[in-house]
């Protein structure tokens, strides 16, 4: 465990880029936890007399075209926004790491059919499918972490069969067999928790994308209902006023979720140096 | 930075600016607008808006109405006063039961041919026979069978009434009665499609002012002026070109920047802005015969209860939403069904205005004293002003009980929902292009449940009223019949009217001539750049 | 690589694609049934009557039954005809074939773009790792990687054009002003250049700086990632420390050796990168109104216009598998050892 | 430590010492190497793997890793001190006076350039060659290291070869522009046993017509007896014995250096003869005893834990680290 915490603090101290990523993922899960009793106001509540402000003393990132305070918005929207990739990604690693791994354990014929259906998948201009999903499926936030998921899949089930295939060669399961246990015992017990730590990599990575994604879908009206304030749907209702110069109702939000998928993205470079320093990209 | 400006310096060496060269051009318009043209043929199947722009600009009709001056200074058609376009006299027969029309002799087709009464026929014969749209719009003037076209002789052209209806001159003036064609389109009819649906929604067998050099659909469209017109003026503008920029915020800044000439559709913040900022021109008259509303199904409970709808009607915080949403373009109506330009309009009719305390009241005798919980839908198309209208409905709602969940739905899935008859509530808008207060409340009120009818809303009282002004012959009883149908939809409220919207139009100071038409299209003939 | 190899790597990777394009097609066609909007009503417009709307529905073929349907589907597509987009009035096929020239040139130039900075940035984060520049290059590709390209182009805009007019109108491929060039290869820039009009190529060029810009900084950061890490890998290994040990110049070293390993993985991740690049643009050509396929699905997609999301999907699942074969034959060019198996 | 030499030698290493940075701590990987070769000669460097042997070479060569630094110590080649010398500087050396040959050849060729081109490369660089002209050296030198066929091997690429061949081709690619010095780094680790052999005798001719100094490093001290003028031991980052060789297998002096020639088999000893040498290679990231061989020394005294590390010189050509070396009965 020392050796572990030693081995964290040399990463860290190695690289003071995943330092601020750590201090960032603090801050947003603050922001997540507390974010409604943090916020000065409330969120949903308009107020037209002091609509379209500047940033103020009073409102720190202004005020949106019906007067509700832009940063309690921000605040809130964290944990949705958290919520959806977080549910977009551990669906998507669930269901893709256990048919990548089944695939990669069992081969022949469930392989071949679930490397069809990757495939097929990755065949796709994504964000459109994701477009479709959420469209044929009906426009609420369920559907789009589901489509999120289905999107994010493939890469999961092609990471877990190539893990699951290197391990099952590298005679862990052969021992574990030999030793008496199951098949589906040996893939749980040996295979998949070696084939772990590389695959929460991509996580990290992946719930940046996730959260691009979901941005993406409420920019073209699909996703969130309104008013429930969520970081895309913020920005996208922003856009129209750039061009009239209420730059902070874009700004902040986009600032936020850039920050957001910023930091997944360092996070996972950073459990990539603790994971594997050879591999460190 | 300087990188940066070295940069687009380099990709700018070699080419000229584009909007000095555009600027530079005064016989040229560009036009940016948010979608353009489907299909060049006014009665094809799912020919959408801006396809009447085209068809307007480059076919002829018989007809085409006058233009007044707006006390503001500003123009619009005139709706009673009938101009000869391709026609160039008409005379009613004495028994009042047709209409001949003396087309002019030397007016050609694009390429050439002389417009021939036989065209017209058989125009008109396909507007009434194709069905859809424009079979539908040539009804409402009581134009139906083909056998009501007689060509008299190669120019004299005759049409035949069914019965008496104050709205068949007009409705030979509105974009569906185009002259086509006939010789060059009946070449690439089939059996299957003797009309020539398909060949003309993508080509052009026209008489008019403009022709088209170009279309790039979802691009571009550029039209050239055809110099030949004989059934006007001769428009000043040579060449049009109208560019498809999706981005509203793109459009404005084009426009600002002196990069686009003219263009409608742009939130209403933006116009208001952009007319305060007076860089350039904002022109906006009150759409006639249009309001956007709060609908609710009269079919179900909660909303077929008419105390609850009547506390809908007095729970919207008008004022609000007007301020807000619409930053004051438009005209707020706070209920009153006809708008402020339409015949019969009292601006004291509604009683309608925000009162919380009464809208409680109201649940209270609805027997809703706790309230209740309902979805609010709208078109996501035009979420720009419906979303905040929406979430300030929503907020005013709550605090009479009513709980909503707002439900945005996609444009392809919003004339659907509209046909099934099934939301609770919902934001929607109408406009109808013959103003006239029986026209708007035969579509929206009568019983014969039209689509437009989005409450279901079905009173007997109230289709005899409508059925009695709409061929009424005395000014006096129809005045009283309009009264009494707008006092019964305002006292049954099955739809609440919030604002009459505006149709405004932004454009370079520079643009001279431009005027308001009922169908809401730009007319390129009028324009003139200095 | 010798002819006879090349065919049968065609072939046979052509083949073992087939299963999963049929997939696609079945999949598209299902998706879009379950769209909740109604074709016929929404084409049929506002104002039609019940018989209108079953009219149009007959027209678009939409009241046969779904296996029905499919077959026919099937069957046109066998002839090679991807129908007709009601919203637009035109053959899918003839608009894709003019949309997808625009999709690609920007595509390619945001790619060029991109590789222009991530490759170097790459090579210098792996020469210095751990150095300021390492962590600085980190830094800005994944801050570009973290902006939503929607965000990133409105920000472009407002600046570049809007504030500081530098960039022209964001009005597609080509100012109003200009005609196209004689249409070769479809990519303007190149046409133009062939047509020897340099004019004309900088008014190209102009129009596709902010879109290229706005894609590129969205796809810096995994090519700076794969370079890096790759380049890492490749200065590690054994043979350079042969090539050092035998004095070869640092660039010789770095470039002719390093680099051409290192360049393996980042031609696989250029493939990821560019088919991500082809469905992902879909934003950017909406935002900058390009016409491109991206955008032209996105409009019929909204309209539940079956026939053009179809064909869209159907080409850009072709177009992925293309691409696929294509890496697979440059890998083949660069490692002689991928050559033989083959 | 100063070597009584007749002449000036070719390399001298004097005192060097090499830490490593790692996330455990400081490694030190060498301290106080001092040695050096003649003109001509062929000198071994022996010790199990860990014990600093290839750092010692790479530090020459200035191929340390990043994480390396050298703490102390010069190795003057022909006048330069190596190990200050700036990267162009050693760049012109590199390939032209002094080259190195690897373990593991197959990995150590570029796998998708041809070994022609390879060779053409380092030609065109120190030789002043054309490539045309280089092409025909590079022929040449690919008969000249034996491998059948060179004309056509000429745009074979490596691992179309076998590892024998590979080396060969190393071999050629270190002598190309005739170098003063070649490092043989375990050139027969990673092939096949049967052509070891023909690699070191390869070696041992080339260095014998070229008058090319050769430093032979390997862990078997059977391959250095038979063909090293002197030998090297090292163990722990430490040098502990030089010789000649036939003093070093008659007399070592140091523990470690008879330990390990009794645990080499040797033509004629049985089997049971071989002694394993107690203890493992000492972990050079812990705090170390003055001398490193001390945990692992069934003759340690007392006063080996007191600094420093005598370093004796027993006869101007032998040379051991030991408190308490061995009479020269011992063996």
């Amino acid at each position: 465990m020392t050796s572990t915490l030693r081995h964290a603090r040399y990463v860290v101290g190695e690289n003071p880029v995943t330092l601020l990523a750590f201090g960032l993922l603090i801050v947003m899960l603050l922001a997540a936890l507390l974010g409604s009793s943090i916020a000065p106001y409330d969120p949903l509540a308009t107020n037209t007399v002091r609509k379209l402000e500047p940033p103020s003393r009073a409102h720190w990132f202004g005020t949106d075209q019906l007067g509700r305070d832009i940063l309690s918005r921000v605040l809130v929207a964290t944990r949705l926004d958290l919520a959806i990739a977080v549910g977009a990604v551990s669906l998507s690693f669930l269901v893709g790491t256990a048919a990548g791994a089944c695939a990669g354990f069992f081969g022949h014929w469930v392989d071949r059919i679930i490397s069809r259906l990757t495939d097929t998948i990755m065949a796709f201009p994504l964000f459109v499918l994701a477009m479709a999903i959420v469209a044929a499926l009906g426009n609420n936030i369920g559907n789009v972490v589901l489509a999120t998921a289905i999107i994010n899949l493939p890469f999961y089930a092609r990471m877990a069969r190539a893990e699951v295939n290197v391990r099952r060669e590298a005679g862990y399961v052969e021992a574990a067999r030999l030793s008496g246990n199951s098949a589906l015992r040996a893939l749980r017990c040996h295979v998949v928790p070696n084939a772990l730590p590389p695959m929460m990599v991509q996580v990290s990575l992946n719930l940046g994308w996730a959260m691009l994604n979901a941005a993406g879908l409420s920019f073209i009206g699909l996703g969130v209902r309104p008013p429930t304030p969520e970081w895309g749907i913020l920005v996208a209702e922003g856009a129209s006023f750039i061009l009239s110069g209420e730059w902070w109702i874009a700004l902040f939000p986009g600032l936020a979720l850039m920050l957001a998928v910023f930091c997944f993205n360092l996070l996972g470079d950073g459990l990539r140096d603790l994971i594997d320093p050879r591999r460190r990209t | 930075m300087r990188i940066a400006r070295l940069l687009v310096t380099l990709f700018v060496v070699g080419g000229l600016a584009g909007h000095a060269a555009a600027q530079g051009r005064s016989d040229t318009l560009i036009v940016v607008t948010e979608s353009g043209p489907n299909s060049m043929d006014i009665h094809g199947v799912g020919t959408n808006r801006p396809a009447y722009q085209a068809s307007w600009n480059i076919y002829d009709r018989l007809m085409t109405f006058g233009v007044k001056t707006l006390p503001d200074g500003s123009r619009m058609y005139d709706y009673q006063s009938l101009k000869p376009e391709l026609a160039e006299s008409w005379q009613m027969a004495a028994d009042g039961t047709s209409v001949t029309f003396k087309l002019r002799k030397d007016a050609r087709f694009h390429d050439g041919t002389p417009v021939s009464a036989k065209d017209v026929k058989w125009s008109f014969d396909r507007a009434v026979t194709v069905g859809g749209f424009p079979t539908f719009q040539m009804k409402a003037g009581s134009l139906e069978k083909p056998e009501q076209f007689e060509v008299v002789d190669d120019t004299t052209f005759r049409v035949k009434f069914l019965r008496k209806d104050r709205f068949t001159m007009p409705d030979l003036a509105v974009p569906v009665p185009v002259i086509i064609h006939s010789e060059l389109a009946k070449k690439h009819a089939t059996a299957q499609d003797p009309w020539a649906l398909e060949w003309l929604k993508t080509n052009v067998a026209a008489s008019g002012a403009y022709k088209l050099e170009s279309w790039k659909p979802g691009m571009e469209t550029i039209y050239v002026r055809n110099e030949d017109w004989k059934s006007g003026p001769l428009p000043k503008i040579r060449r049009v070109i109208v560019r498809e920029v999706p981005s509203a915020g793109n459009r404005r800044a084009m426009l600002e920047r002196g990069d686009a000439d003219v263009s409608f559709d742009l939130p209403p913040k933006d116009f208001s802005e952009m007319a305060k900022a007076g860089k350039v021109a904002v022109v906006s008259h009150p759409v006639e015969n249009a309001h956007a509303y709060v609908g609710m199904n009269v079919t179900k409970p909660p909303f077929n209860n008419a105390k609850a709808r009547q506390a809908v009607a007095y729970a919207i915080p008008y004022e609000t939403i007007y301020s807000t949403a619409l930053f004051g373009r438009g005209t707020l109506v706070t209920g009153n069904l006809i708008a402020v330009n339409t015949f019969g309009y009292d601006a004291k009719a509604s009683p309608y205005r925000t009162d919380l305390a009464k809208a409680k009241q109201l649940m209270a005798e609805a027997g809703y004293p706790s309230g209740f919980e309902t979805t609010l839908s709208f078109d996501m198309g035009f979420a720009t002003t419906n979303e905040p209208m929406a979430v300030l409905l929503q907020e005013s709602l709550a605090q009479i009980g009513i709980k909503t969940t707002i439900n945005k739905i996609p444009g392809s899935n919003w004339r659907n929902m509209l046909l099934k008859k099934e939301m609770p509530l919902y934001i929607n808008a109408f406009g109808g292009w013959l103003n006239f207060p029986e026209y708007f409340f035969f579509w929206n009120y009568h019983s014969q449940n039209a689509v437009f009818n989005t409450m279901s809303y079905q009173n007997p009282a109230m289709d005899k009223l409508i059925d009695a002004a709409r061929f009424e012959t005395d000014p006096k009883k129809y005045a009283e019949e309009v009264r009494g149908f707008l006092k019964l939809a305002l006292d049954d409220v099955p739809r609440v009217a919030v604002y009459q919207p505006n149709l405004d139009v932004a454009m370079q100071k520079t643009i001279k001539g431009y005027q308001y038409w009922f169908h809401r299209q730009l007319d390129y003939r009028q324009l003139a750049k200095d | 690589m010798r002819r006879g190899s090349l065919l049968r790597l065609v072939v046979k990777r052509l083949a073992a694609a087939l299963p999963a394009l049929f997939a696609v097609i079945v999949v598209t066609f299902l998706l879009m049934r379950a769209m909740p909007g109604d074709p016929a009503v929404y084409f049929a417009g506002l104002s039609a009557t019940r018989e209108a709307i079953e009219q149009v529905r007959q027209k678009l073929g939409l009241d046969r039954s779904l296996p029905e349907q499919f077959v026919l589907y099937l069957r046109d597509l066998a002839r090679g005809d991807l129908g007709q987009s009601i919203t637009t009035g035109q053959t899918v096929a003839y608009e894709i074939a003019t949309r997808l020239p625009a999709s690609l040139e920007l595509t390619l130039f945001a790619l060029v773009l991109a590789l222009a900075v991530a490759l170097p940035l790459g090579i210098l984060a792996a020469t210095r790792p751990g150095s300021w520049v390492d962590h600085l290059s980190r830094v800005l590709t994944t801050a570009g990687v973290s902006l939503p390209t929607f965000f990133t182009g409105l920000l472009l805009i407002y600046v570049f054009y809007y504030l500081l007019g530098w960039a022209p109108a964001p009005l597609g491929r080509l100012d109003s002003v200009w005609s196209p060039p004689p249409r070769i290869s479809g990519l303007f820039t190149l046409d133009s250049l062939l047509a020897g009009d340099a004019a004309l190529l900088g008014a190209c060029l102009k129009q596709l700086v902010l879109p290229a810009v706005t894609m590129a900084l969205f796809v810096m950061a995994p090519i700076a990632r794969m370079t890096r890490a790759s380049m890492l890998g490749a200065l590690g290994s054994d043979f350079i420390r042969t090539a050092r040990a035998s004095g070869l110049t640092r660039g010789t070293v770095l470039y002719r050796y390093a680099f051409r390993n290192a360049m393996l993985p980042v031609v696989t991740t250029l493939g990821m990168v560019f088919s991500f690049m082809l469905g992902a643009n879909v934003l950017v050509e909406k935002v900058f109104a390009w016409p491109g396929v991206g955008s032209y699905a996105l409009d019929a997609l909204v309209a539940s216009d079956y026939a053009p999301v179809q064909g869209f999907v159907l080409t850009m699942a072709s177009l992925y598998v293309l691409l696929n074969l294509v890496i697979d034959v440059l890998y083949g060019l660069i490692d002689p050892r991928v050559r033989i198996e083959a | 430590m100063s070597e009584p030499a007749v002449e000036i030698p070719l390399l001298s290493v004097e005192d060097l010492s090499v830490e490593f940075r790692t996330r455990d701590g400081v490694v030190k990987a060498l301290e106080g190497v001092s040695f050096a070769v003649g003109k001509g000669e062929t000198v071994g460097i022996v010790g199990e793997s860990g014990s600093g042997k290839s750092v010692t070479a790479f530090s020459v060569m200035g191929l340390l890793p990043p994480a390396a630094r050298v703490a102390r110590g010069r190795a003057v080649f022909g006048g330069l001190d190596l190990l200050s010398a700036s990267g162009r500087q050693l760049d012109e050396y590199r390939g032209r006076e002094l080259s190195m040959i690897f373990q593991n050849p197959r990995t150590a060729l570029n796998p998708i350039r041809t070994i022609g081109q390879q060779l053409v490369d380092v030609l065109v660089r120190h030789a002043n060659l054309f490539r045309v002209d280089a092409r025909a050296r590079a022929v040449e030198l690919l008969a000249r290291v034996q491998i059948p066929d060179p004309g056509r091997r000429f745009g074979a690429y490596p691992f179309e070869l076998s590892g024998g061949m590979c080396q060969r081709v190393m071999i050629a690619l270190a002598i190309a522009c005739a170098p003063a010095l070649l490092i043989a780094d375990e050139p027969t680790t990673g092939i096949d046993v049967t052509t070891q052999a023909a690699i070191l005798d390869l070696l041992g001719e080339l260095g014998a017509q070229s008058r090319m100094a050769t430093i032979l490093i390997t862990h078997d001290l059977g391959v250095v007896a038979e063909r090293c003028d002197r030998i090297v031991v090292m163990h722990g980052g430490h040098v502990v014995e030089t010789a000649p060789t036939d003093e070093l297998f008659a007399h070592p002096r140091h523990p470690y250096t008879a330990r390990l020639i009794a645990s080499t088999p040797r033509p004629g000893a049985k089997l049971t003869d071989l002694l394993p040498i107690p203890g493992s290679v000492p972990d050079l990231r812990q705090a170390l005893p003055p001398c490193r061989y001390r945990p692992r020394c069934e003759r340690a005294l007392p006063r080996c834990d007191e600094p420093p590390l005598p370093r004796l010189v027993l006869t101007p050509r032998h040379l051991v680290a030991c408190q308490n070396p061995l009479p020269v009965e011992a063996v």
